[in-house]
């Protein structure tokens, strides 16, 4: 029996994934054409998300089985409305860093393009992976693609990369050991894999222990793969010291997948009042993300380098995420899968002008950002527009994720939580201005100028930022102005008919 | 590590071990089927031949049999033959890696064999390559 | 001896243990792995897919999407330490 | 009770190799020894999943006499030990291997550029050298 389903979801995982098992040969055989054989797989990948995105609005879930083998026997794919839109965002995403990475990696990396393109296909093709699979050990495997990916990308840094990559690989392999933990012990009293199948065994099992034990480690397993408040001792290092265009790849993508995985398996594996009431994981979950968005925008403001910034900054932006899905209401989902698609914008965006700053001026430290916006007039625009979108002003997408957080929880009474939200903005506003305004500022007064130390990774080379550096940057900050004016359809489109059942409106 | 290794029972021992070693590997991959073993574990015992062989030859010579460029080759092909018997069960009209659309009496049979030939050899060529740099790293 | 670590470590170590106390016994031919999803790989296995070792019948074709992923992972190690220890940059 | 230690008494040891091998993850500076705990850390739950697959009275999931002609009796289910958990801990086993492979290549860079493998020394160093 061979049932023949449309094979889109599959084709947007293999094709990047098969790219990369071939660019070794292609290396080997002519080297100048790995670059445009790895855009073409990225771009062929996001064509395919576009198609299963319109086929998903019109004609609901899509389900793939692997080798014909229905489930719980078989792997299945399980493609519903947030899958489609973060197959988008991942694929969007990938494809823009790697356009940039060209130029900027040519010097990190000086021979090994090869390789390079390989892992970053392999990590293109792991993030669909773990958004499209509805199997929990299928899960497991992607995550541990995604994340041996991501350790060999962040060496490359170079300095003192090797150090946070060596802390990076120790906590990620702690946070995949205990979702394989929570795995096993959900399948010893279940005995199934497939997430559909246990969403059906579990409700008769929420009181048994092993099922509140194995969700207990699921969430902190994920949590660490998120870098949520008490566990994001490795985040730091890791998104400071890798190369720029591996900053914003990891930071647009990795912990936005896996706060996806957590509410995936929190609302449609588990029933939400079984994290509501039975475990108190919702009000943990929003008191670890209120304290990370206060602690990360504090630590932000103390930081002088912009990649390190910006690095707790995203500490402070996974507390958003996570605060919606803490919040467990309607509003509050919304605007935290709002905020994830946000924040991946803007943050990759970010990293992006980082690394532009230092490609042409070498330069990491924010006081010696003067006069920027005369030289680089672009770079400094792209900023600011993210940089209004991280504070939340009212054209870009971050106002609206805000308002969204802010309704969720009033509808929820947590008064605590919507001044943490305003606080944590007013804290974001403080660090964000402080580099717009040295890049504005003229370069008159240049007595006080401080000696420009060399970047350590050697990234710089003086010339003017070349287009496909430029064009990416300035597509991603149109995109947080364009989701900001159409969040509507975002939300009426892709996050409502995906809001749980459970979840109180 | 790389310095030929000195005393002879050592250089004698692993050159007579090594193609019993191979054959054995070589057997696991392909018995995978009635016995226990499969791709991983005997690609992984042929790796372990050519670590042998590098213990009693040391690194250069081992290098000009099996060179830096076949691993690369040996680990890209591999997999891309398994993958590539996924993409030929949906260009014959079916699911990924669904085999019973393989030409064969047996179709899944056969779809598996090919599947742990290609693991064994992707999983000799990424440990053997894994090996290589680790050794030539100074 | 850190006793912070040797706190959390204990405490992790109780709460996995306290997990486990609801297990089925080890070895109980009723347990739900045994009742639910395994029957049908050990009884239609030999007749679907003519091959007698049920692990790698489970491995290469139920399951081969995993295998997949498991060879991706060996293939991106073998990339990675490439990556990681051919860079030519000469370090500062 | 009795029957219950008896079932549960390798769950008991697994979570102590587990503890044993979080500690040394998380307690040790010695970056080697971090690695070590981290496989200890690894095997154990790849031990556990497996223990999960045992049935009594059970032989392992392979048919003999598959080939003569009149071929096996029915094969009942409680004959043969749960082939799944085996077949997802081959994943666990060979994803434990690649982060080891990986894990080692780093520490060999970090040890050449930095001279020590020991965490609070290198910190210091990373933090000198800038």
């Amino acid at each position: 029996m061979n049932i023949h389903q449309s094979a889109t979801p599959i084709l947007i995982v293999i094709v990047p994934l098969i790219t990369s098992f071939v660019l070794p040969i292609l290396g080997l055989w002519n080297r100048r054409l790995v670059f445009p054989v790895a855009l073409c797989a990225l771009s062929c990948s996001f064509g395919l998300a576009l198609v299963l995105a319109r086929r998903v609005l019109n004609t609901g879930p899509v389900q793939y089985f692997m080798g014909g083998w229905e489930p719980p026997w078989g792997i299945a794919f399980h493609i519903d409305h947030l899958a489609a839109l973060m197959l988008l965002l991942l694929t969007f995403v990938t494809l823009l860093v790697g356009i940039y990475s060209k130029k900027s990696i040519v010097k990190e990396v000086p021979d090994q393009e090869v390789p390079f393109y390989s892992v970053y296909l392999i990590l293109a093709s792991g993030l669909t992976g773990l958004v499209s699979t509805a199997d929990m050990f299928n899960l497991y495997v992607f995550l541990e693609i995604t994340s041996l990916s991501c350790y060999a990308l962040v060496s490359l840094g170079g300095g003192v990369a090797v150090v946070s990559a060596f802390r990076y690989v120790i906590l990620g392999t702690v946070g995949a050991a205990f979702y394989l933990l929570s795995v096993g012990y959900l399948y010893s009293v279940t005995g199934s894999l497939n997430m559909a199948d246990l969403a059906r065994l579990l409700p008769s099992l929420y009181e048994s222990n092993a099922v509140l034990v194995g969700f207990a480690f699921f969430v902190i397993g994920i949590s660490l793969k998120m870098a949520l408040f008490p566990m994001h001792a490795w985040l730091p290092g890791a998104y400071s010291n890798a190369p720029s265009a591996v900053s914003a790849l990891i930071a647009g993508t990795t912990t936005k997948v896996a706060a996806y995985v957590l509410a995936r398996v929190m609302f449609f594996v588990f029933e939400p009042s079984f994290s509501i009431d039975t475990l108190p994981v919702t009000t943990v979950l929003s008191w670890m993300a209120a304290i990370a968005m206060i602690l990360g925008s504090v630590m932000a403001i103390a930081q002088s380098d912009l990649k390190r910034m910006l690095a707790y900054s995203s500490i402070a932006q996974i507390g958003y995420i996570v605060l919606g899905i803490g919040l467990a209401n309607g509003m509050g989902f919304t605007g935290g899968i709002l905020h994830l698609v946000n924040h991946a914008f803007m943050k990759s965006c970010l990293f992006l002008v980082a690394g532009a700053i230092v490609y042409q001026t070498g330069r990491r430290d924010i006081r010696s950002f003067r006069n920027l916006s005369s030289t680089m007039p672009w770079t400094t625009a792209a900023f600011t527009i993210c940089a209004f979108g991280m504070i939340g002003l009212p054209p870009t997408g971050g106002f609206f994720s805000k308002v969204y957080l802010i309704l969720g929880a009033i509808d929820g009474e947590h008064w605590v939580l919507v001044g943490v939200i305003l606080v944590s903005s007013v804290l974001a506003l403080g660090y964000l201005a402080n580099v717009i305004r040295y890049m504005y500022l003229p370069a008159a007064e240049n007595e006080l100028d401080e000696k420009v130390e060399e970047s350590p990774q050697g990234e710089s080379n003086g010339e003017p930022v070349p287009l496909t550096m430029l064009i990416p940057m300035l597509i991603l900050a149109s995109g947080v102005i364009l989701l900001g004016l159409f969040n509507g359809v975002v939300i009426s489109q892709f996050i409502d008919p995906a809001i749980p059942i459970g979840l109180p409106r | 590590m790389k310095d030929v290794a000195t005393s002879t029972i050592v250089k004698v021992v692993c050159r007579r071990l090594v193609p019993f070693v191979q054959i054995f590997g070589l057997y696991v991959i392909m018995h995978g089927h009635s016995s226990p073993g499969g791709g991983f574990q005997g690609g992984v015992i042929l790796a372990s031949s050519f670590m042998l062989l590098v213990l009693s030859d040391g690194l250069e010579t081992v290098q000009r049999r099996f060179s830096v460029a076949m691993v690369t080759i040996a680990t890209s092909t591999g997999v891309l033959l398994y993958a590539g018997v996924g993409v030929l069960c949906l260009l014959l009209g079916a699911n990924y890696l669904d085999y019973s659309v393989l030409p064969s009496a047996e179709p899944r049979s056969l779809g598996m064999l090919v599947i742990e030939v290609g693991v064994g050899i992707t999983v000799t060529g990424a440990l053997v390559s894994i090996f290589y740099d680790l050794l030539s790293f100074e | 001896m850190n006793y912070l670590h040797l706190v959390v470590t204990s405490l992790t170590g109780l709460l996995l243990f306290l997990g486990s106390v609801d297990m089925p016994n080890t070895g109980d031919p009723k347990s739900a792995p045994a009742v639910h999803v395994s029957p049908r790989y050990i009884e239609d296995s030999l007749e679907e897919t003519a091959v007698p070792n049920m692990v790698t019948a489970v491995l290469a074709d139920y399951r081969g999407f995993d295998t997949l992923g498991e060879a991706a992972v060996v293939f991106t190690g073998a990339m990675a330490v490439l990556l990681i220890l051919r860079t030519r940059r000469e370090e500062q | 009770m009795l029957d219950f230690i008896i079932g549960h008494f390798n769950n008991a040891t697994y979570i102590m190799l587990m503890m044993i091998g979080f500690y040394a993850m998380t307690g040790k500076t010695n970056l080697v020894k971090k690695l070590v705990g981290m496989n200890i850390f690894q095997w154990s739950i790849i031990l556990f999943v497996v223990s999960l697959s045992a049935k009594r009275g059970a032989t392992i999931p392979i048919v003999f006499g598959s080939h003569n002609p009149g071929g096996p009796a029915h094969l009942d289910a409680s004959n043969y030990v749960n082939p799944l958990p085996h077949v997802l801990m081959l994943t666990a086993i060979v994803v434990g291997v690649a982060t080891t492979g990986v894990a080692l290549a780093l520490l060999l860079r970090i040890y050449k550029k930095y001279g020590t493998l020991d965490e609070n020394e290198l910190l210091k160093r990373a933090r000198s050298s800038g």
